[in-house]
């Protein structure tokens, strides 16, 4: 495929939708999926085909809306209209009233700051393409970015360009994608590997999988231009088993982009081959770690290495290996689209672009949100997620999983970025963001994140291995009112060593969840030691004799 | 690919070998497929029982013992035959905070089955999964598949004891 | 000058620790003049005096009348020794502790065929479900591992002890010894 | 050919080629850095952290074992805080296993009793994990009792990477890591094991043993790993 077959593939596809009046958008995300959203779309089809309208109106599986809550969500194009809280026995009535006015009573107000605080550049397309049709990406565009790059731009244009956007790596850490892709691009060796991590394993996160199933063909573009970047000839996407429906859409892309020669030898008719394949994860959350990543694709067992060296410069089997996550390569497109400085433009000082969360927990609008970096904590939680449901009170918010932190109120106004987020004892993380109310007891939490740690930990080093154990034990006295104050002190300590002395990321952030609950809510855990008592009438206080 | 003697023979004329052994062809026999070869035994068998280990292990030409750490270091590996129906719950944070634990003990307390055990007669799997990306359903749970949301203790007992009567 | 006073406790042991100190030998005499020795199995007296200078405790924490002893103990002690590696660790008796109280009083009562087989309950504290260390109940100041720690390295802790020197056994014994 | 670089541990200037790693070139100069599950002549994993060094400007510990000298390097080997994490790392092991060092038939010999003394570590203020583990005395000349082991692979990797019957692998994970024989099998019964006793001599524990040993009689040879890694061309 040239740049001029693409154009008219997208043009003539365009028109193709265009013969359609009206496109009714089904959301086929998880939670609309789990509210029948299969079962309306049959019903609308139905409709459409009993009312003689099928030249006119077509129905199609859509992606997520972002307000999971408010689910089965339904869009009608080109109006603009969302329906929300749809059953199949309302299709009748949104076919209806396709020429005259919106069911009211279904009606979602897309003016709600749900909506419009919200900026979306890795969910640019809302859900409104099928993910399962490379024609409907490329009517939107969809590969013109690679293609003009591929035939236009240099490696080192293409990494000048993602050094200038600024764009961290959005897996956590925000390392500078630019500095990893010139690493790779600069290490030694022809074989060099690209691998997309989309071993989203955080309890409470769930952005990377609405991304990789709603959009496999943009994090597939973003990878193409990287391992153009780079000079890659193979990539793999690394997709927890416990995501069906993102492989199979991953691996339904890569055979579209296989058949439109977009992957394949000499690519374009240049002299840039690519081949992308899918890897499955087995259940391991350690496997997001890069180098755990890696020993799970070679066929091993997921256990981390002392880094350096690094992947850029040995990593899958030996060779240069560039690992970025799903939202990092979903970020790739629009850079080079719309430009660095667009791009730059959004965003704090030193956290540029946009983030994608996934809110959820003691929270109205439970959903999938996208922000721009520097947005404030009670602007995501009050605005956008509508507030605390059932006239309760907020106490914390979690961000960054069992690798984070517990925010508590006093931050609300803190500005969401890399470097703010890290200073009051948290992480940026992946996007998880659990919001509690008073109903939730931290004590409780941190036990909650710790058991998960120690159940997760690959068991390699002594202190993540013994340590999270140790710490599980003492949290679950604690919690069970028969610890002592020295009880305490011994956690506080396994906390230090274990953060400074872990082989990979997972022990060295286990304690994250204890020490940001003992930096806010130190209180509570005094309140089950001292007092015997569990403030938020979580925690089972055993009334035996203390100590044994 | 690695010089190797012939690929050693299915272990039985079952059909579902021809699934697995198929996997390895088309990754050339290569050891690096072990994780997606068990994935795809245990997606026709179910289960992976001592006879699937070996003839893996043997068709890969990697150690027993690796093959068996590999197998017990993911969760979503089974090395017991699970039961008729499972049911899954979700023990991510949100569904954590919205009750999951409390699900679990329900379920616990009707059927005496605690995550990972299968009843006696075999009839239900209970399974805890880590998150099941599905937080703005919380407390999540999977019945044989299907995902329902905000799920209360009462009705997860009660889903189950549809199965089981 | 003032002797010290000395108590020596056997709690759940094989009572080696007690030899050891005895095998200080002639040295006992020297440490007789600065020492007196009030609570001991090796002396008679039925109650743990009100105030006690050192205290050596040999054996682990293992039914409810060791947990009893070791806390009142504790009250009434300037300075608790942990006195060799059941006291230290738990050691032989808390081999019990991967199978449980229960379980093992079974196995010993109740298995063996024997005529009017029961668990004896009467006159005997009830084992506490784990075996612990002295330092996991109560406070601890010095510890003195070893199975049993020779007579010397008791000698010199507890001179050092009596000339008022924080003792310092490391690289003199250790687990096992 | 590797360039050669000059560094500094504690203070003293050395020099290594960049090949090297801090603790190869600590212990040519005859600084020493503890170390468990490193043994010459296998491969390095930099499992058990003992051999964790301050590098000046890093902020992270890093493993002597697996980090190669780098020109102008600046490593401590020892201070307050190596010290009191060595420690409990050492503590852990106590604790995670049921190491009763009085009834050990590498009671004297053991290079994680070993490690307590030099340590200067005389309780284990870390609750006691004492987790149920068992024995397999299956192999008529060894024994392996689980309690003891510290995961710290050198039977899994003298085994592979020596012997190459790859025996021993590790099941499971976390705290209920355990190291196996083939599918999880008696030891006795081992299809590939060759009987070798590698796997023995190099557990730095009590937890392989030869059997008929009492307490306190079994001693460890593993100079003949250096001797096959170095007829292997590996000794660099």
């Amino acid at each position: 495929m040239n740049p001029e077959e693409l154009h008219s593939l997208a043009e003539e596809r365009r028109e193709a939708l265009d013969q359609f009046q009206h496109r009714v958008v089904v959301c086929t995300g998880t939670a609309c999926q789990a509210a029948q959203s299969r079962k309306i779309i049959e019903a609308l089809d139905g409709i459409v085909k009993e009312r003689g309208i099928n030249g006119r109106c077509t129905v199609s599986a859509g992606g997520c809306r972002g307000l999971c809550s408010a689910g089965p969500m339904v869009a009608v194009e080109p109006t603009d209209v969302l329906y929300q809280g749809v059953t199949p026995d309302d299709a009748a009535s949104i076919i209806d009233s396709l020429e005259s006015e919106p069911v009211k009573a279904l009606t979602c107000d897309t003016s709600a700051p749900f909506f419009t605080r919200q900026k979306r550049v890795v969910l640019e397309y809302e859900g409104r393409l099928n993910p399962e049709s490379i024609d409907d990406y490329i009517a939107a565009g969809g590969f013109s970015t690679f293609v003009r790059i591929l035939t236009e731009m240099t490696s080192g244009d293409v990494i000048e360009q993602i050094r200038q956007s600024g764009l961290g790596g959005r897996g956590g850490a925000g390392y500078s994608t630019a500095l990893k892709w010139s690493t790779v691009a600069k290490a030694l060796g022809t074989t060099k590997y690209v691998i997309c991590n989309g071993d989203e394993g955080d309890p409470g996160a769930f952005m990377d999988r609405s991304v990789m199933e709603d959009y496999p063909f943009k994090v597939l573009e973003g990878m193409m231009i990287a391992a153009f970047a780079v000079g890659a000839q193979e990539g793999f996407v690394y997709v927890r088993a416990e995501y069906p429906l993102a492989v199979k859409r991953l691996k339904q892309a890569i055979r579209q982009a296989e058949k439109y020669s977009l992957l394949g030898n000499n690519i374009c008719g240049t002299s840039f081959s690519l081949k992308l394949d899918v890897r499955l994860g087995a259940g391991a959350f350690v496997c997001g770690e890069e180098t755990a990543l890696i020993a799970s694709i070679e066929g091993k067992r997921g256990s981390p290495r002392p880094r350096p060296p690094y992947p850029a410069e040995s990593g899958l089997w030996g060779c240069p290996t560039l690992i970025n996550n799903v939202e990092t390569y979903a970020n790739v497109v629009p850079i080079l689209r719309e430009g660095a400085e667009w791009f730059a433009g959004i965003g704090t000082e030193r956290s540029k672009g946009t983030k994608v969360f996934a809110l959820s927990g003691a929270i109205v609008n439970t959903g999938l949100i996208e922000v721009p970096m520097g947005i404030s904590l009670r602007e995501i939680i009050y605005d956008i997620g509508g507030g605390i449901p059932n006239g309760r009170r907020f106490k914390a918010v979690q961000t960054g999983g069992p690798s984070g932190g517990c925010i508590p109120e006093q931050y609300l106004d803190m500005p969401v970025d890399y470097q703010s987020l890290a200073q009051v004892g948290s992480i940026m993380g992946s996007g998880g963001m659990i919001v509690m109310d008073e109903s939730s007891c931290m004590v409780d939490v941190a036990k909650f994140f710790m058991e998960f740690c120690m159940t997760e930990s690959c068991g390699k080093c002594i202190p993540c291995r013994v340590g999270t154990a140790q710490m599980y034990r003492l949290l679950d006295k604690i919690s069970q009112g028969r610890a002592r104050l020295q009880d305490l002190e011994v956690l506080e300590e396994l906390c230090d060593m274990v953060k400074h002395t872990s082989l990979c990321g997972l022990g060295q952030a286990a304690p994250n969840p204890v020490l940001s609950t003992l930096r806010y809510f130190r209180e509570e855990y005094l309140a089950h030691i001292v007092d015997h008592v569990c403030p938020a009438g979580v925690c089972k206080i055993a009334h035996e004799e203390i100590a044994l | 690919m690695r010089p190797r003697a012939a690929a050693p023979a299915a272990p039985s004329d079952d059909k579902r070998w021809r699934i697995v052994t198929a996997t390895m062809r088309r990754h050339g026999f290569s050891p690096d497929a072990l994780i997606e070869t068990l994935h795809s035994a245990q997606e026709a068998f179910g289960y992976l029982d001592e006879i699937a280990l070996r003839y893996v292990a043997a068709s890969l030409m990697v150690p027993l013992s690796k093959v068996y750490g590999v197998a017990t270091f993911y969760n979503l590996f089974a090395l017991k035959p699970q039961g008729e129906h499972t049911c899954v719950v979700c023990m991510g944070t949100a569904c954590y905070i919205k009750g999951s634990p409390q699900i679990l003990s329900a379920i616990d307390e009707e059927f005496g089955i605690k995550g990972g055990e299968t009843t006696p007669d075999k009839k239900v799997s209970l399974m805890i999964a880590r998150c099941l990306g599905s937080c703005g359903l919380a407390s999540a749970v999977v019945f044989d598949g299907d995902v329902m949301g905000k799920v209360e203790p009462d009705a997860a007992v009660e889903r189950i004891r549809r199965w089981t009567t | 000058m003032t002797r010290k006073t000395i108590a020596t406790v056997w709690l759940d042991g094989c009572s080696g620790c007690h030899m050891s100190f005895l095998d200080i030998d002639h040295r006992l005499l020297d440490l007789a003049d600065m020492i007196e020795l009030v609570y001991s199995p090796l002396v008679d007296r039925k109650d743990f005096p009100e105030s006690v200078d050192i205290t050596l405790i040999e054996g682990s924490v293992s039914n409810q009348a060791d947990l009893d002893k070791i806390r009142h103990i504790r009250a009434h002690t300037r300075t608790l020794i942990s006195l060799g590696d059941c006291a230290v660790t738990g050691n032989v008796p808390a081999l019990r502790n991967t199978i449980g109280a229960e379980p093992v009083l079974q196995r010993a009562y109740m298995e063996p065929d024997l005529l009017n087989a029961q668990i004896p309950t009467v006159g005997v504290p009830p084992l506490l479900p784990v075996v612990r260390a002295v330092h996991t109940v109560v406070r601890v100041d010095v510890f003195i591992p070893g199975c049993p720690p020779s007579a010397d390295t008791i000698f010199n802790a507890l001179s050092d002890l009596l000339n008022d020197r924080q003792p310092s056994v490391a690289g003199k014994t250790r687990f096992g010894a | 050919m590797s360039r050669v670089a000059t560094l500094k541990i504690n203070g003293q200037d050395v020099s290594g080629r960049e090949d090297e790693t801090i603790l190869e070139v600590a212990r040519e100069n005859g600084i020493p850095i503890p170390t468990l599950c490193q043994i010459e002549g296998l491969s390095n994993v930099g499992a058990c952290r003992m051999c964790l060094v301050e590098v000046a400007g890093i902020s992270k510990l890093l493993p002597a074992c697996t980090t190669r000298v780098a020109e102008g390097m600046d490593v401590r080997t020892e201070s307050e805080r190596l010290t009191h994490y060595r420690r409990m790392a050492v503590e852990m092991l106590f604790a995670e296993g049921n190491h009763i060092c009085s009834v050990c038939v590498s009671n004297g010999h053991c290079e994680l009793q070993g490690m307590a003394v030099a340590l200067g570590i005389d309780h284990i203020h870390l609750p006691y994990l004492a987790p149920r583990r068992g024995v397999d005395a299956s192999h008529e000349r060894f024994t392996f009792d689980a309690n003891r082991c510290i995961l710290c692979t050198r039977c899994v990797r003298v085994c592979d990477e020596i012997e190459g019957a790859h025996t021993w692998d590790v099941m499971g994970r976390g705290v209920g890591s355990v190291v196996i024989t083939d599918l999880n099998e008696r030891w006795g019964d081992s299809p590939t094991c060759t009987s070798c006793g590698k796997c023995v001599q190099t557990c730095p524990t009590g937890a392989l043993f030869i059997k008929g040993s009492a307490v306190g009689e079994m001693t460890k040879r593993n100079t003949f790993l250096t001797y096959i890694a170095q007829m292997r061309g590996n000794l660099k």
